[in-house]
């Protein structure tokens, strides 16, 4: 195992700031291996100055993009909350707002496509929450909608107990 | 003969290449003319226990026949030759694959899986909804989700019909020659519509000429062929 | 502005594959410089060889953590990856990694069997995508075998460009 690599991918991946006893851990190498690498790390990205940079905070790392490239990053973060829904959105908010709470093996057999990136993006711009598997959507979106309660959707009763939609969900998972 | 249990086999070429493999055999118009009627025995089975399968395994029955029929009737012709110097090459293809595949399998074993990172998510959620969104777009929405899932179940239904379709077939040829004595056999090709049909018109033929319940004569090349009750 | 640098930072921050239209868009470059910088990074990142790779297919792009470091990540993110597929998804993945972008119709060619519900299951786990009438394997295909490019894929060159299978494809499909 390669250390530095190990570390690299750790900051990489992880969503919050990293203590050395978590790159201890994970990396099953001692403490001060760890710091040492992680210093050589700090100085590697500073010397390289590219989008990608180490912050140390409190003994903690963090991987970040560039302050840099800010404005860029910030276009971007903002393109992908706001504006109108793509076709894949609209189906999946759909879907949540007449079938929820729906777990995500449940959308994806009604939609017959994977839904991991749908659901973070809806989660992110606050149209539906989860709680442990069910999604469901949120408080917020139905005011928008002007409704109280999922029930005053137009047609609620009639989509909500749809019998074709309640087969492909009795489906079993087919072997194929 | 082996046995192939059903369960094992995924497919026709699958079914095919095992034949083969078994029998040690090259991938070669000869192999593949020896293999046929062990094919053909094991669409029986199929046809039972996986009728929505059928449909692709005559297709490939249709080759095979074409095939094996140039032994049985070398002048036999059902406008159908291209195909058969196509089933040696396709088979060869089909089985470049198998091994890639096998190649694949063998790097998801080795677990290499990578990740990519999913940071910005949920505790800085804002809410910031579609401006135009209605929820009369929404019940749209979902009528036309509906309206798509209801191809889905109906997939394997369909594919079942169309192999009932083939076996009825097979019975209307099979009552046609057992009523009258004498049947033009081009007469029942030029009837059919596709390719399938004809393939199911000429295994029929032959099973009734290996039951001897009737015999085929041809004059001469590209003569019709004449089916006689035995 | 640092072109280089900003397209590393968007790469790094975007929870999903980037085209280079996307690249293009957010740093306001033209496509062929944003493509060349595309290039020089993949191969920066494949030569220092660290514990982040950048994966690519049909343009799009994803920067993901080093396949030598799975174990210590699927441990860090609780991830239950197993790698189990059925004969069928295998044989089907293999043709569509090999010849996508590929239609179902020459899919069911080479296959010998219909398709509808293989691929309905692919698109669910997300190893596979369609665009019109296309199937395409997915960046997630490439994080679930561990390689960059498909170009990595034993025997590539000789599977994707072979002239029999390309003359098979173009006869006129037998299923009706």
């Amino acid at each position: 195992m390669n250390l530095k690599s190990v570390i690299e991918s750790l900051l990489f991946i992880s969503d919050h700031p990293l203590s050395i006893n978590d790159f201890s851990e994970f990396s099953d190498c001692k403490k001060n291996e760890v710091e040492k690498i992680l210093e050589e790390l700090c100085e590697n990205y500073q010397d390289r100055d590219g989008g990608i940079e180490i912050i140390k905070h409190q003994k903690k790392y963090q991987m970040i993009s560039s302050p840099n490239n800010s404005e860029v990053i910030q276009k971007f973060l903002k393109d992908e909350t706001t504006g109108e829904l793509t076709r894949p959105q609209l189906e999946t908010l759909t879907t949540i707002a007449y079938r929820g709470p729906i777990t995500k093996p449940e959308l994806e057999q009604i939609r017959g496509v994977n839904c991991s990136l749908v659901l973070r993006n809806l989660m992110m711009r606050g149209l539906i929450e989860n709680t442990d598997q069910d999604f469901l959507i949120t408080l917020d979106f139905l005011k928008f909608l002007g409704i109280r309660d999922v029930k005053e959707l137009p047609d609620y009763k009639k989509l909500s107990s749809n019998k074709i939609i309640g087969e492909i969900l009795s489906e079993p998972t087919i072997n194929n | 003969m082996y046995k192939i249990r059903t369960e094992s086999f995924e497919g026709p070429l699958h079914l095919l290449l095992q034949l083969i493999e078994q029998e040690k055999l090259d991938i070669n118009e000869v192999s593949l003319a020896q293999v046929a009627d062990q094919y053909l025995a094991y669409i029986k089975q199929i046809e039972e226990k996986n009728p929505e399968e059928m449909a692709d395994f005559l297709i490939i029955a249709t080759k095979l026949i074409l095939i094996k029929s140039k032994s049985l009737l070398p002048n036999l012709d059902l406008g159908l030759e291209e195909d058969e110097a196509l089933l040696e090459e396709q088979l060869k293809m089909y089985r470049e694959f198998v091994l890639a595949s096998e190649n694949i399998q063998n790097i998801i074993e080795q677990k290499n899986f990578t990740f990519s990172r999913n940071k910005y998510i949920v505790n800085d959620a804002v809410f910031s909804p579609p401006v135009r969104l209605t929820k009369e777009r929404l019940s749209e929405i979902f009528y036309e989700i509906i309206s798509s899932v209801k191809p889905i179940l109906k997939l394997p239904e369909k594919a079942i019909k169309r192999a009932i379709s083939i076996k009825e077939k097979i019975d209307f040829i099979q009552k046609l020659i057992k009523r009258r004595s004498v049947l033009i056999f081009n007469k029942v090709i030029n009837d059919t519509k596709n390719k399938t049909e004809k393939v199911v018109s000429f295994l029929a033929l032959l099973e009734l000429m290996k039951n001897r319940l009737v015999s085929a004569s041809q004059n001469k090349i590209f003569d019709n062929i004449t089916l006689k009750k035995l």
